[in-house]
């Protein structure tokens, strides 16, 4: 911690820094929250630890709009985000200084966060500036995916079925991703309707499919989407089948690479034709 | 919302006798959209295209779905009959109600069923079609000629006497090919380079014709009417400008090992060398692999002795985007490399060549000044086996495909080498001998009845190089029905014609079709055997199949021909069935970019963003980038979003 | 009517190969069943699994995607990128309970008349066996 | 049963004027005897089945409101419906809606319209009650401006406007284009041009957002001041009555407070 | 006045079972630890929370989907407007501020003069049952906008719980007929008034607020807003709508449904222009709109203090709080005298 408010005030005096973004704890009610630190401010306030969960990403490009150079504190799966935004050309890496910062898991609810069991690298593979430990870890397991995978279609419909029901098309998820960012989101689109405005199941179906098919190989499953869901809608597992999916079938795991092509717009000649049919193993 | 005209095709009995047409009729004329609603026996025919003609006067539809066969089929009928009543031919839409209900339906109330379902659904379709508006794009009316072999020459000739300029590439030093290598031709024997070389200086002198040696293509963007084409010309060291082609360089040049390409490889020249002596241009090229000026920065003695200063040592590869209407493919073939035959000992005994490399030996240009003497002693071969079939016709181990010009060629190298060595004996080991052309048989025929060669009908089994330095040639005669072998001073192998080694690297930066061997595809194999699927590229020559020489120059100017059609048009009509995008709802993400098969998509500012744009002359209206598009900011006019919809979701 | 209880298939064909193919199948005559709806799309990358999820919420039983074959495609590379997304789109349906049998996706030439009839019938059997189950995805009615 | 406000009521398309590129107009005629009688300026909600429904200014009334036409330019997905509607075809219409033009308060007073493309819509409306009603106004000037001569609308009204002795009409393109010529330049120049004075005059402005502003900037510079310059406002609307919330600018509705307003009745970002 | 009455705790079940013999009878609910309201079935687990609960009162009245019209695609024009449901009905368990919200929903829908009949026939056909706070919950602020949490106006029977009864009083001839019930025989004493406490979330003025639309404050107040639409589907007050055309096999629905502000979507029309387009043009909208515009409008601030949006935000960011950051600024505004500082354009 005290390295990283060292940098960060070293970045502001040599001027490499108009603004940073990170977490700050709330001194009144001890909450932790996502917080854009300017040059005059006391950085005392700036905490990273497990309480950290929020994915700052999504922000970056409103500040950058704002500021010519931003900062930001990044979690290992908050760097594979920022690779993902970088290769869409979402933000230019120019404006960016990223502070990679090894992390060493967070917790949601008191309880260590789901999406850290999968987690590829403790580090943010964009950084201009790393503080703390590089760990590098093994192949994901997507244990939750396969537990679901087990059971027979209608089984699956019925747990996804009364998720989707519930939903309220708050578009939290949205919101908060920072992948989703269309200019006009597919469902607020009114013609041709693919996905209806109201909430009921069959457009909140469309919905939840086309977000997350509109994610595949490009979410790098940082969780926000389902942390923020008011309606707790398993929006991670969605995501994480397709991104057991795009690991299996064209071996890539988003955001670890941040030259590289989301892979459903990379062509490809080799990919056996058995990915397109039947049930996969 | 729109009024749209249902006619509904009886096609004879052909749908009528599975689909109830008129209850076809009945059942949707009262749709909200229909206006008008007919059945007739056949729509295709002129009274059928008159009904539509007439209800869009009178009924005032705007907005037609003809219930007939394939749009394959007649589309473009209707769409005829829609323009010449004034209403956009994009307004129509076919329900295909025959190859893909009557035809596979075997109950008619499904089939009827079906029909109905089918034809309600291009009504709901067609209400979303826009009109849309043929693109008229101008042409670039300059060719460009990919090889400079006489299929490329003959193609550049013809266009530049049309009035067109041409830029013919050749990626070896000299124009010319494989026809500059060869002695005579069949089954005239007049001296190849006698007839040639007059074409050569004719391309280098003409004022429409822009020769570039040394030159291949790098990168192939556009599309009919405006290619872009990216050609790197290769570091030759050699200032084309300055250099006389004096050839002292080439004289003093003390590196002389190098392997004479246009000799075939039977002997060596200099590392600074003008290719042959009739080439065009004369400018000669060093080979950086041998040069010790540019591998050690030793020696320079060209550069010393050079009375123009020609020679330039830092020379590198230079890129140059041309623009151009219209591509020829005329990059011809290779001779396959025998050492696939390890049983006749190609590439092992020296005596055993190929069929080029005898066509060089027995040259006036050639290594041996045009005396026949064999490659291993000098000796003047007495008896020699010219064995055909060579990796062609031979699916095991090279080719299905029969060559087509060794059964001539062999014969001619029957001949010349009688006429070289008058007391030689020949023999030509074949399988059959393959004589269509004209008077091709007649050509065979005083070989085998004038010069006495022994034609030994089978596959030689195995060469063996013998103590006394012959060759036995073990093969059969299966018209005696027996083994033979014959002792031979030297052995020609009529080596098979071969794609070039980069052919498929072209085709695919082309994007034209190629066969299995490599051969470039035409569009199709009887009626359009000059053009590509890729419309604005044509095929001359070798590159397309084995040829000999007159079906090479046929082709040449065949392409030619098609080049000056399209070019006598000012512009160019594509469809309009292209996609656009919306620049306010486009993030800028340029995903859809990767997807572009064409290039087709850039970057542009838009207010203060960055944004996608497609160019409308380079899409061919896929639709990839629209898949792409999570925004949906990309439409395909034709295949819109809307119109999709409305399809899957209109279906009962 | 009998119609009503056959599986609905809706088959999105683009127009070089599959189309033709499906063409061709009628005018060989060879027979299959009346439940299929072809909708041309001109290149199987055209095709946005949208089309599909919507498909199968709108109650179609089985949606079958079909392109030129690799290598084929009229547009260079379009049913490579359309592998791919296919590929993501099958997986995401059989993770929220689409039945695998449920989709089919293939490439057809235009010269696989034959081919295409038969995936058609074979599909038909398939779903057909499936009608027990439940339609997972499809909406009733207008409200739901 | 009470009537649901939202519910339109059916109407059918009595004609289909092609008025330009992208702008056609229609006739419409409410299926029941009801009789439209909008009052310059307001508007109406015109729906398509199973399309939705958007906003569209009452650009003319028939004299014994048994009809009245709305122009609509080719925007989004309900606008490119409506133009592939033809006579006969039937339509949803709610309304009229809205606050009108003063044209009382305005009585004795010369009246300056100036409209930028499908701006001229909605002051079409003024410029027929004042010619119905010549003796009460003053002196009546006309600009209009198009983008090009292919984008001018009511080329039959101009035609009469341009004849009528007591008009002074004004047309401009924005840029030189061949066989035009009239006047070029666009619709703030040519108000700086013609150096229109206040004095006893009122102003209407109607058009692009970014003619609005520009126009406004260039009668503010000629010293009119903010009361004497109307304008009718336009924002993405759906309810039309005031409830669905979103065409606010401030606290005030632009469907249910205007949407025609003085300049001193809004804030300067409205514009 | 009317009396107090008593109901054992032991005796509600059968005292709503008898009341849904005749009313439609909508109770809250707790469905896998959340609460939520739906019509009362004896066999469900239900319960009057002490506080609100998180899904607004708007829903029973104003559906987020709500079909007002019927079409069939195989015609040119039929569009049926829907019937209104005049079923009676009672809601039960609202608190002070659920119907402060209604009242305001009232303001909109029905003071106008373009009356919302299916709003209205909602209205019309509902006995609101109202319960009194015995408490403030971490979220609620009501006292902050001039409501108490025990007040009974607006309400047609008013209930509190106290020990192990209901108190009960019929507020008006609506309520009357509920109060009839054998159930409600005991006359018990009435629940004792509390002092509740001062606001932590004071506001400046309407007029005050309006004056802030051109302050800098916006981007600080809403650089981690998502602005994702759950406030507002939350709000008892937020009301805005879009109509479109829903179909399925032949059939269509012409239908509102609940919009919000704070989505880019909201004010984006064809061809781009979007009046809102930036977040903090959003959240500027929809906080003015709380705390000015409604003033000026209805004569009645649009936030009851009902703290749901606090509840369901997914930063957990408080939206009072924000109202009292900006309340803060005027008065540092006004103190400085400095001016308006620099002026934002955004839009």
């Amino acid at each position: 911690m005290k390295a990283m408010r060292k940098k960060i005030k070293e970045l502001f005096a040599n001027g490499d820094v108009d603004v940073v973004l990170g977490y700050r704890e709330d001194p009144a009610s001890g909450e932790v929250k996502a917080s854009v630190f300017k040059k005059d401010e006391m950085l005392e306030d700036m905490v990273f630890d497990e309480r950290c969960v929020q994915n700052l990403v999504n922000y970056l490009p409103t500040l950058v709009a704002r500021y010519s150079k931003v900062g930001i504190v990044l979690k290992g799966c908050d760097g594979r985000s920022l690779a993902t935004q970088l290769v869409e050309h979402r933000i230019n890496k120019n404006q960016i200084v990223a502070l990679g910062v090894g992390c060493e898991g967070v917790k949601v609810g008191g309880k260590d966060a789901d999406k850290c069991e999968d987690c590829p690298t403790s580090m943010s593979p964009v950084t201009d500036h790393e503080i703390g430990d590089k760990k590098q870890k093994k192949d994901p397991v997507f244990s939750k995916v396969e537990e679901i995978e087990k059971m027979s279609p209608a089984e699956r419909w019925k747990f996804f079925a009364e998720y989707f029901e519930r939903c309220e098309r708050c578009y939290a998820c949205r919101q908060i991703c920072p992948s989703c960012y269309c200019e006009i989101c597919v469902a607020d689109q009114q013609e041709p309707k693919w996905i209806e405005p109201s909430a009921k199941l069959s457009a909140n179906t469309m919905w939840h499919l086309i977000r997350a098919y509109h994610l595949a190989g490009r979410c790098a499953d940082c969780g926000e989407c389902e942390r923020v869901c008011p309606q707790e809608i398993p929006m991670r597992l969605m995501n994480n089948a397709l991104e057991k999916a795009v690991h299996e079938l064209f071996g890539v795991r988003p955001g670890m690479d941040p030259e590289e092509l989301p892979p459903l717009v990379v062509l490809s000649k080799e990919d056996p034709d058995t990915i397109m049919g039947g049930k996969h193993e | 919302m729109a009024k749209v005209g249902v006619f509904v095709c009886h096609c004879g009995v052909n749908i009528a006798a599975k689909v109830d047409v008129k209850k076809v009729v009945d059942t949707l004329k009262d749709m909200p959209e229909v206006g008008f609603a007919e059945e007739y026996k056949f729509m295709c025919s002129s009274p059928g295209q008159e009904l539509i003609r007439k209800a869009i006067k009178d009924n005032s539809i705007n907005r037609v779905v003809v219930a007939a066969c394939s749009p394959r089929m007649h589309l473009p009928t209707f769409q005829k009959a829609l323009a010449s009543e004034g209403l956009n031919p994009y307004l129509v839409s076919m329900a295909n109600i025959r190859e893909q209900c009557s035809w596979v339906t075997d109950d008619p109330d499904e089939a009827t069923q079906k029909a109905i379902d089918l034809v309600a659904r291009q009504i709901k379709r067609v209400v979303h079609q826009d009109p849309l508006d043929d693109i008229y794009v101008p042409m670039t009316k300059t060719a460009i000629v990919i090889g400079g072999g006489i299929a490329g020459i003959q193609a550049a000739l013809d266009i530049a006497d049309g009035n067109r300029k041409v830029i013919l590439l050749e990626k070896s030093p000299s124009i010319g090919g494989r026809m500059a290598q060869l002695d005579e031709t069949f089954p005239t024997l007049d001296c190849s380079q006698c007839i040639l070389t007059p074409k050569m200086v004719e391309a280098a002198q003409h004022p429409n014709i822009e020769i570039r040696v040394n030159s291949e293509v790098k990168k192939v963007d556009g599309y009919v009417g405006n290619f872009e084409v990216t050609i790197e010309k290769k570091a030759t060291y050699v200032d084309a400008q300055k250099c006389i082609g004096c050839g002292i360089c080439q004289e003093k040049c003390p590196v002389k090992i190098v392997p004479d390409e246009f000799n075939a490889g039977l002997n060596t020249r200099a590392a600074i060398a003008i290719p042959f002596p009739q080439a065009v241009p004369a400018i000669p090229v060093i080979d950086p692999e041998y040069c010790r000026k540019i591998k050690e920065d030793k020696c320079g003695v060209c550069a010393k002795i050079c009375p123009a200063e020609a020679i330039v040592f830092d020379d590198a590869p230079k890129q140059e985007t041309v623009s151009v209407g219209a591509i020829i493919v005329a990059t011809g073939y290779k001779e396959m490399d025998p050492a696939v035959y390890t049983e006749y000992g190609g590439k092992k005994y020296p005596d055993v060549i190929t069929g080029m490399q005898f066509e060089r030996l027995v040259s006036s240009t050639g290594p041996t000044g045009g005396e026949l003497k064999r490659p291993s002693d000098g000796v003047i071969p007495k008896t020699v086996v010219f064995v055909q079939c060579v990796g062609s016709r031979d699916e095991s181990k090279a080719h299905a495909y029969c060559s087509g010009i060794c059964c001539m060629y062999t014969a001619k190298h029957t001949m010349l080498y009688k006429h070289h060595v008058p007391d030689g004996q020949g023999y030509v080991s074949y399988i059959d001998v393959r004589a269509p052309g004209k008077t091709y048989e007649e050509f065979v025929r005083r070989a085998i009845e004038e010069e006495g060669v022994r034609y030994l009908r089978g596959r030689v089994a195995k060469i063996r190089r013998l103590q006394n330095g012959k060759y036995r040639v073990y093969t059969e005669d299966t018209l005696v029905g027996r083994a033979v072998h014959v002792d031979a001073d030297m052995v020609v192998l009529a080596s098979a014609v071969e794609p070039q080694k980069d052919a498929v690297d072209l085709a695919q930066m082309l994007g034209i079709a190629y066969d299995a061997d490599g051969f470039y595809t035409e569009a199709h194999p009887k009626l359009k055997p000059i053009e590509t699927a890729s419309a604005g590229i044509f095929l001359a020559g070798a590159c397309q199949g084995p040829k000999d020489i007159p079906t090479s120059v046929q082709q040449g100017s065949a392409a030619a021909s098609k080049v000056l059609a399209l070019f006598a048009r000012d512009t160019m009509v594509k469809s309009p069935q292209i996609a656009t995008v919306d620049p306010t709802a486009c993030t800028g993400c340029l995903t859809c970019s990767y997807v572009c098969h064409y290039s087709a998509i850039e970057e542009k500012e838009f207010g203060k963003h960055r944004v996608a744009e497609i160019i409308p002359g380079k899409c061919q209206g896929c639709g990839a980038c629209v898949a792409t598009c999570k925004g949906k900011a990309i439409t395909l006019a034709g295949f819109s979003d809307d119109e999709i919809y409305e399809e899957i979701v209109s279906c009962k | 009517m009998q119609i009503e209880k056959e599986p609905r298939i809706l088959a999105i064909l683009c127009k070089w190969c599959s189309y033709a193919g499906a063409d061709l199948a009628g005018t060989s005559r060879f027979n299959y069943p009346a439940n299929v709806r072809i909708v041309q799309v001109p290149c199987s990358g055209r095709v946005d699994p949208i089309m599909i999820f919507k498909a199968f919420v709108e109650g179609y039983d089985g949606v079958m995607v079909s392109g030129c074959h690799p290598g084929d495609c009229h547009y260079g590379t379009g049913n490579y990128h359309a592998r791919r997304r296919i590929a993501v789109a099958r997986r995401l349906l059989e993770f929220v309970g689409v039945h695998p049998d449920r989709m089919h996706f293939t490439w057809i030439s235009a010269a696989e008349g034959k081919k295409f009839a038969e995936v058609c019938s074979e599909f038909t059997d398939k779903l057909r066996h499936l009608s027990g189950t439940e339609k997972t995805l499809a909406r009733k009615e207008l409200a739901t | 049963m009470a009537t649901i406000e939202l519910v339109p009521e059916p109407a059918m398309i009595k004609k289909v004027i092609q008025e330009s590129r992208d702008v056609k107009s229609y006739v419409l005629k409410l299926d029941k005897s009801r009789k439209i009688a909008a009052r310059p300026g307001q508007f109406v909600e015109v729906s398509v089945q199973g399309f939705g429904e958007a906003t569209f200014a009452v650009t003319r009334t028939s004299k014994d409101g048994s009809d009245f036409t709305i122009s609509v330019k080719r925007m989004g997905h309900l606008t490119k419906m409506l133009h592939r509607a033809v006579r006969g075809d039937m339509v949803g219409v709610r309304g009229p809606y809205g606050n009108s033009f003063p044209v009382d308060a305005w009585k004795g007073k010369d009246i300056v319209i100036i409209g930028g493309g499908i701006g001229l819509a909605p002051l079409r409306p003024i410029i027929d009650h004042i010619l119905q009603h010549r003796e009460d106004y003053g002196k009546l000037e006309i600009i209009f401006g198009a983008r090009t001569p292919e984008d001018i609308l009511y080329k039959e009204d101009l035609g009469i406007w341009e004849n009528d002795e007591t008009i002074q009409l004004h047309t401009t393109i924005d840029v030189p284009f061949e066989g035009w010529n009239g006047r070029v330049g666009v619709v703030p120049v040519v108000v700086k041009d013609l150096a229109l004075k206040p004095d006893s005059r009122v102003a209407v402005v109607c058009g692009p957002p970014i003619m609005i502003k520009f126009t406004v900037a260039a009668l503010r510079e000629l010293k009119w001041s903010d009361d004497r310059i109307y304008t009718t406002l336009e924002m993405k609307m759906q309810c039309g009555i005031g409830q669905c919330g979103r065409c606010n600018i401030g606290e005030k509705f632009i469907c249910k407070d205007g949407p025609v307003f003085s300049l001193d009745q809004i804030p300067e970002h409205a514009l | 006045m009317s009396k107090w009455h008593k109901l054992k705790r032991t005796d509600l079940k059968d005292f709503l079972s008898r009341l849904a013999e005749k009313w439609e009878v909508w109770v809250p609910y707790r469905v896998d630890g959340k609460w939520e309201f739906g019509i009362y079935a004896p066999d469900r687990e239900m319960d009057f929370p002490e506080s609100v609960i998180h899904v607004s009162m708007k829903n029973l009245f104003f559906p987020k989907r709500r079909p007002i019209a019927k079409y069939e695609e195989d015609s040119k024009w039929s569009m049926q407007p829907v019937a209104a449901d005049d079923k009676p009905r009672i809601v039960m368990g609202l608190h002070p501020c659920d119907v402060a919200g209604i009242e305001y929903m009232d303001k909109v829908f029905l003071n106008s003069e373009h009356k919302d009949v299916l709003y209205e026939s909602e209205r019309k056909r509902t006995v609101l049952v109202g319960m009194l706070c015995s408490e403030m919950a971490d979220n609620c602020h009501c006292t902050d906008r001039g409501l108490t949490p025990d007040s009974a106006s607006g309400m047609d029977v008013a209930f509190a719980k106290v020990d192990d009864y209901y108190l009960f009083k019929g507020m008006t001839d609506r309520g009357k007929e509920i109060m009839q019930s054998e159930y409600l025989k005991a006359v018990g004493d009435a629940p004792e008034k509390r002092k509740w406490p001062a606001g932590k979330y004071a506001i400046a003025s309407p007029e005050e607020f309006m004056d802030m639309y051109d302050d800098k404050i916006w981007h600080e107040l809403s650089d981690i807003c998502l602005t994702c639409g759950i406030c507002t589907y939350a709000c008892p007050t937020c009301v805005c709508f879009l109509v479109t055309d829903e179909k399925f096999k032949g059939k269509g629905e012409r239908v509102t449904v609940w919009d919000s502000c704070q989505l880019q979507s909201y004010s984006r029309m064809a061809g781009g222009h979007n009046t809102r387009k930036t977040p903090a043009s959003r959240v500027r909208n929809r906080t003015l709109d709380k705390f000015a515009y409604s003033h000026l409008r209805y004569g009645q601030i649009s936030c009851t203090g009902c703290g749901r949006c606090v509840m369901v935000c997914p930063l957990k960011r408080s939206f009072p709080q924000l109202g009292a950051r900006l309340s803060e600024r005027i008065r540092d505004k006004k103190k400085s005298k400095a001016g308006t500082g620099a002026r934002s354009k955004e839009d």
